[in-house]
């Protein structure tokens, strides 16, 4: 019985002590017409070998392409030392530490980790983690929302070049309490939010003012500007960023003239694997003064009984299990092991080894995209300063291309037309410091003879 | 002492960095980072050196008999890891096209079918991405039901009294209002109180059952025709999932939505408070309504081609919750775990958790603890509760806790559910042996003669861990929750 | 500086309290014309990305075949917990346990290890591993001759069934001490060690008869005659034994009326990975006489100050450390890591997982014998009894055979032609319990197509 | 408890093992197995849990400073580690076809060249499997290379009384006599002594440098003249090259033959006791003789096409000395450490480790403890003599070794070299910190005053491990190796 220990004596000597004849016995309070019958569906057990063997060949069919996907999830490299600890048993099949003084381990690393957050975006607090960059965003509009006292609308401008799919999720997890997303429309050319586009909102009541940096095309938004701008307007600010850019570009607390009030982001560029979207984790961190509106857990440093330093969950009253109806969030369960591992990703790097990777994104990304520009009839759109994502327009359908890369191997970018019917043909393509010189020309490559195909398949 | 603490200027683990640092001169001076975060400088075996010696303050599964009820801290198969971390699945991008995807996508396909066939439900969204996200899937699919079809009166979720605080919270978030009912001095729903509350104002009910109780709920094809005659759909709440799987599916009794924890059920690890996963699985009526995506096949005769379907497959879906797919590696952690144990493996969870939770609890009543529900079986999980040992000798359920952990045991879920005072919920789940009961009642059966002998060696535990225990009120009011350097 | 924490200015206090100028000053006691310049022949530092890549493509150069070597090196599964569990840091990354009271973690794994071995060859003792199989042998050879002192002669016998490498390695260590391995010829029909070549040595003094069991042909030998026959002649008997087989057939404390004297091995098929060839371990057991003659550490139970259950490395006398020149054996470093993965391993699977592992391979050779015993042209020399490992005679020449093969990505066997003039054209063909049915079909389907293409050429 | 206690007769972990039982019946019952083995039997999760708690009952680099002279416990990185794990890399059959080795052999061939460089050798050959065996191979050499010259005569292998154990053993298992010379009190060979010991039976002498004396052996060219001018051979034990990497090299001064522990000076894990890697260099004399087998190249224009050097090769080899190919990932390791710390990192090792050392050596002197050899710089390492305490306090070299567990460090090489009482020989290496030594020498001065103020504490020491001192007389006298159940 896999994983089950017990043998025919223990089971027994354990219906002996229980008083009971058979183990289905011990279900008679379920009524005899409600029980399941046999499973049929499930395939019978297998051995760890078979198991093994059957996914790595799943695992193989999904390998081998060159990838130039970023919008959202990054590739960079992960020192083996991150998984290596954070796989480590007493990490990785550990609850929750509500037991304080038998989870000083956890409870201190993630005190760390939110001392880390802080210090990348600026801020003062963090909290333990939500569950990704998207859902994270919602919980920072319910929160900027509830800690908006001088706002009456339940309504939160977003900038229109924050991740789609964020902007999804959002409304997916706020409508369900009225509020509402309104959307401030992009410049198609410099591919940023214009603050012309922002006047026509001026003077109306929204809690918060929603945007991105870098924004989703990679673009480097003027965030001093648009800051200033919500706070003159009574809202506050909500800026979605990616913690490897934070160590070169200016972090949400030095926006403007007072900060960004909230930051939120997709943590998985700090040591998480791609890994199909997760897990990753949300990272949210606020200025001290919003705290109590915190959505998720909270580590405090304290004494103990000795007066000794130590760690433990603190503020609950905020949380579900202890407020219930009441509560901040419905969040329990966060992303421990990935903040685990990005805690250790953070401290090995630090600020001058994530400096240096930000800083070879951005040579890599302005590398290809000036390969790129010398390609005849495509164009790169992103002109202004960018953070390893550009967006290139295409002169045959984007969806073809990318086809005919894949076939050569190489994942050319993600498809925007659908989604931006402004940018058509056009792709956002990433280029992190894991890719060579050699990597980048293979893209070159791939991309000049997919066009040479499609030219062909046309004439 | 911090990793901060342990840092020098100018430190850094050099190998884990590109070796050149890259100039910048296109990006204007007043967007570029002025000060430097203030980041642990520290070398690559001091990393190693203090993040290890920490693991070692912690207690895991892996190192100790951790019997906390609700939470299913059950055996993690280091097989399930290993295979999710193939490269192969850790380097697929979440956006790669279907033709690099196949492989990922015939596990999540084939989860789906399995739980649809432990739930006996009709559809599964694998996307949320803990329980609570689940609830909320599944309130939010109940919502849009009732606003598909023009019900917009129902504004009310009930809830029992014993549920797990994420069930309020969620009905919340999904703009709902709470009552909740009382549970009964056995355990089950007051299914009086239950007929009094519903109405036309009523969604729904969010039921867990077995309960946080650790008790089967008796009435619940009652409980499922007052709400459905009212009106209101039933959500199940499937974190005790462990408790039933295979001997009795959720759509059977009635309920049309359920979200499951398969980092409990499912063995995939608990990370030290995540990441989870917490697909949803419905029933006919609320199938159009799946949060997105969803993996689909596509069979075109030979080899079955998997695909995903997301808004346009299912216009009416609650949309997306996550940027991507959910927690994908936990989802396939789960997959593996359920291709380990098999069809009849998923029966003997139950059957073996249940086991263990009913020899614990006679165990544990025969050396003298009072039980919460003494004539009712127990589930996977039941409750003591020390009002006694509390009442005559001033020692806590809290104190007992604290003192566990010096014997080296994990200690149970303390004060929950909040209707039975100083409460242990202990759950042993199926993969601890009968020696590992032993020990347990074994310590228990010495606190408590230390409590009737020395009173405040058990209220001064714990003396054996990192620390002793730990003055939280200071926590919340002299809040520290990040360090600033000197 | 990779893995080097000092400072700038951590270097000037450290060289201020030292009183010295410069680092360079540190080595003014070696010779200045002896100091050696620019290493100019080693790449410079590499980041921990780039060696993971290169090393990927490297690793992905050697992968793909499906293998059916065997030889003294087996493919077996490996439950994830076993390297999981070996790697931690805390076994990983500690020294030999001198220091006892901080050791007891690998003390008490060694102990137990050494029960499981000694459980397994059914002997008295073992130690806690020597470096391989093959060096294991020639310090068995050396501790037979130390430890038969009814023997006056520095000779042994060895069967010719021995893996002809561990002969060759044994010969390499015990010859410069004058020890004399002489070699009793097999039976080429049967594989086996004949009692009637055997009868020729009857009278003649050696210290020793070496026989295998399983031999290296993967044919069981007669040990319980063999066994019988060396003590009526005063020898000690020392066995060559798999493992792995040791759960299936007669362990050496079996053997004959009284039992093998010595039983050593390749320790490889109980968690340890092909890898090129190590690291392994090889293991050694001998009688309770005989202990005081065992080279390498041995590790004892006794008790602490205050009668509490303890683990320390024992009998210390044996070895070079205390002993220097009088010691039992050099070795010091020994195969620590393989023996905890070994441990784990034999823990997960117990006598009644392994006897599984063995019967599957078992069941799994004579499936893949019976198959190619259909091929035409093909023979199966192996009849007799056998475990996981045949011999097959080809119709062509063995060496072509295998490289046709190998195109197919099926590497066929290991070649016995050059090895065994008796055997030409032979190979030795392995299928573990790894090989499912579709696999035995891909080698005699490559096997086919390889006689084909060998055919057609010749036309 | 033994994990055979935690078993019961009938459990496994049944997930590792084939899932079917298969007959055997072709195999003669006399040949069976008759009585089953007396293995553990117990589940995956007592596997996981019991030795998960082992492991930390050990201290180790991961989480001690650990400056134990003569064993280089500098930390050992994790990428390493991981990249020799690669499944390309695990899965390669030792015997596999050389068109399915060229990226092993690649990366065996450019390390020996990576060896030939910093030791200033002609060739190398990486099979021997440790230090012991790399010495073995070399005094091997020694002999075959008299041997073929027709010089039988040469029966004596001359070692100072300085050297480790393994060089007297080796020179035994070579045949050899051994004869030992002394050392002077500033720790350098004594010369003259030598000079008196050569002769036309010497076959060479076995150095090491730095000695175990933590010294450089000043005199080296000297000595090397005195051995080669009698026609001996000198050995160079290279365990401690860590203390030269990339400064001097062996092949400089004057060596014919050495050995490299690899395990130590490249940073591959000690395992809690192996596995090692002592790979041999030669000088041009002896390369006829080089243990087999060895990487080759052959530059086909293009591509290099790497390839197996075997006996066909080298005639004259002194042959194999493992069935394969030495422990080739712990060889792998050593090239990836070689490509993480490059040309420059080479003599870096060198130097930090030295800085350490001579900082390290200061601060205990200031504290108060004798030196050994308080007028030579310390090398990579170097002793401490307690030789005063002891007779004043009755405090030993071990009391203080045992009684610095308590402070969380591991504890220094004791009694080695044997030539210097009471001593403590210690070696930081270059991986540690200031802060981390500053600690120790700290922990040393608390017990300095502890064993002015109440030896019987440190006498009694260790108090914080898992078990107090233990018996070894008694182990050795009622041998208990191995547990058998009642
Ligand atoms: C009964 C019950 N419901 C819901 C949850 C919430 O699940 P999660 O923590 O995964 O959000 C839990 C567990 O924490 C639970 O025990
Ligand atoms: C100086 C010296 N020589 C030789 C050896 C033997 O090396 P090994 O233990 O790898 O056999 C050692 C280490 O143990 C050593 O310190």
């Amino acid at each position: 019985m896999p994983f089950i220990p017990h043998t025919e004596d223990d089971i027994q000597k354990m219906l002996e002590t229980i008083g009971a004849q058979s183990i289905d016995q011990l279900f008679d309070e379920i009524p005899a017409h409600l029980r399941a019958g046999a499973l049929d569906a499930i395939p019978p057990a297998r051995s760890e070998m078979e198991i093994m063997r059957l996914m790595s060949d799943r695992a193989e069919q999904d390998s081998g392409a060159l990838c130039f996907i970023g919008a959202g999830a990054y590739e960079h490299h992960i020192p083996a030392a991150v998984w290596d600890i954070a796989a480590r048993g007493e990490f990785m099949t550990a609850y929750t530490p509500y037991q304080a003084e038998a989870s000083q381990g956890t409870l201190q690393l993630i005190y760390e980790f939110q001392s880390m957050m802080t210090a990348l975006t600026g801020l003062d607090v963090s909290n333990a983690s939500l569950y990704d960059g998207a859902s994270g965003l919602a919980e920072a509009v319910l929160m900027a929302i509830r800690a908006n006292r001088k706002s009456k609308s339940k309504r939160v401008l977003i900038a229109g070049t924050v991740h789609p799919l964020y902007k999804k999720v959002v409304n997916s997890i706020v409508h369900n309490q009225k509020i509402e997303l309104v959307e401030v429309a992009f410049d198609s050319a410099s591919l940023t939010t214009d603050l012309s586009a922002l006047s026509q909102f001026e003077g109306d009541d929204f809690a918060a003012l929603v945007i991105a940096q870098p924004n989703f095309f990679g673009t480097l938004e003027d965030v001093h500007q648009l800051t200033d701008w919500a706070h003159q307007q009574k809202m506050l600010v909500v800026g979605v960023i990616n913690p490897t850019a934070a160590t070169l570009i200016s972090p949400p607390g030095e926006w403007g003239e007072h900060g960004a009030d909230i930051a939120v982001g997709e943590g998985q560029p700090m040591g998480i694997p791609l890994a199909s979207g997760g897990p990753y984790f949300g990272f949210i961190c606020c200025k001290q003064a919003l705290v109590r509106q915190m959505p998720g857990r909270i580590i405090g440093r304290t004494v103990d009984l000795d007066g000794k330093e130590g760690f433990a969950l603190t503020l609950q009253a905020r949380e579900q299990h202890i407020r219930r109806s009441k509560a901040t969030s419905n969040i329990c369960t966060n992303q421990g092991l990935a903040v685990t591992a990005a805690t250790v990703y953070m401290s090995l790097l630090g600020q001058e080894g994530i400096e240096r990777v930000a800083r070879a994104c951005h040579a890599n990304t302005n590398h290809l995209a000036s390969l790129l520009s010398a390609v005849p009839g495509v164009e790169v759109v992103s002109t202004g300063p960018r953070f390893h994502e550009f967006v290139l327009r295409l002169p045959k359908s984007s969806r073809l291309v990318l086809e005919h890369m894949e076939l050569q191997g190489v994942l050319g970018g993600h498809d925007l037309s659908d989604t931006f019917p402004e940018l058509e043909n056009c792709i956002l393509v990433c280029a992190t410091e894991t890719k060579t010189d050699q990597d980048l020309n293979g893209y070159v490559n791939a991309l000049e003879i997919s066009l040479k195909e499609l030219e062909a398949v046309e004439c | 002492m911090l990793i901060f603490e342990r840092g020098v200027k100018g430190r850094t683990a050099t190998a884990q960095a590109p070796l050149v640092k890259a100039d910048v001169t296109d990006i204007p001076e007043s967007l570029m980072r002025k000060n430097k975060a203030a980041m642990p400088e520290v070398s690559e075996l001091q990393v190693v050196r203090h993040y290890t010696n920490l693991s070692r303050k912690n207690f895991s599964i892996d190192t100790q008999f951790y019997p906390l009820g609700s939470c299913t801290m059950k055996y993690n198969p280091r097989g399930a890891h290993k295979v999710a971390s193939l490269p192969g699945f850790l380097n697929r991008h979440p956006l790669a096209p279907e033709s690099y995807s196949q492989g990922y996508l015939a596990s999540v396909y084939e989860l789906q079918e399995i739980l649809k066939e432990v739930t006996g439900m009709a559809g599964v969204s694998l996307s949320p991405m803990a329980g609570a996200q689940g609830e909320f899937a599944g309130v939010a699919m109940i919502r849009a039901y009732h606003e598909k079809r023009g019900d917009h009166d129902r504004c009310e979720i009930i809830v029992p009294i014993a549920a797990h605080g994420t069930n309020p919270a969620t009905a919340v978030m999904c703009g709902y209002k709470v009552k909740e009912i009382p549970v009964l001095n056995d355990g089950d729903v007051d299914v009086d109180a239950l007929k009094e509350a519903v109405g036309p104002q009523t969604a729904g009910i969010m039921m867990t059952n077995p309960s946080t109780c650790g008790v089967f709920e008796r009435q619940i094809e009652v409980i499922a025709k007052v709400v459905h005659d009212a009106g209101g759909l039933l959500y199940y709440d499937g974190a005790n999932l462990n408790a039933i799987l295979g001997k009795v599916r959720p759509g059977d009794m009635g309920f049309d939505v359920l979200h499951m924890n398969l980092h409990k059920t499912f063995a995939t690890p608990h990370g030290g408070g995540g990441p989870g996963s917490g697909p949803v699985a419905v029933g006919e009526r609320l199938l159009p309504y799946l949060p997105t995506p969803i993996a689909g096949i596509e069979d075109a005769g030979g080899e079955p081609d998997y695909c995903w379907l997301g808004e346009e497959a299912l216009p009416d879906s609650i949309g997306r919750l996550s940027a991507f797919m959910g927690n994908a590696g936990i989802i396939l952690r789960a997959y593996i775990y359920a291709l380990f144990v098999g069809r009849d493996g998923m029966q003997r969870v139950s059957e073996f958790s249940t086991l263990n939770a009913n020899y614990l609890m006679k165990k544990l009543a025969d050396a003298g603890f009072d039980l919460a529900y003494k004539d009712r079986r127990a589930t996977h999980e039941f409750i003591i509760t020390l009002s006694k040992q509390s009442k005559e000798l001033g020692v806590t359920a809290m104190d007992f806790a604290k003192r566990l952990l010096d014997y080296g045991y994990h200690a149970p879920t303390t004060y929950f559910p909040l209707l039975v005072p100083e409460c242990l919920l202990i759950e042993p789940t199926e993969t601890e042996s009968i020696d590992e009961m032993d020990g347990f009642v074994e310590a228990m059966t010495q606190i408590l003669k230390e409590a009737e002998n020395s009173a405040d060696l058990v209220k001064g535990a714990p003396y054996t861990q990192p620390v002793k225990r730990l003055d939280d009120v200071k926590a919340a009011r002299e809040l520290d929750v990040s360090y600033s350097p000197q």
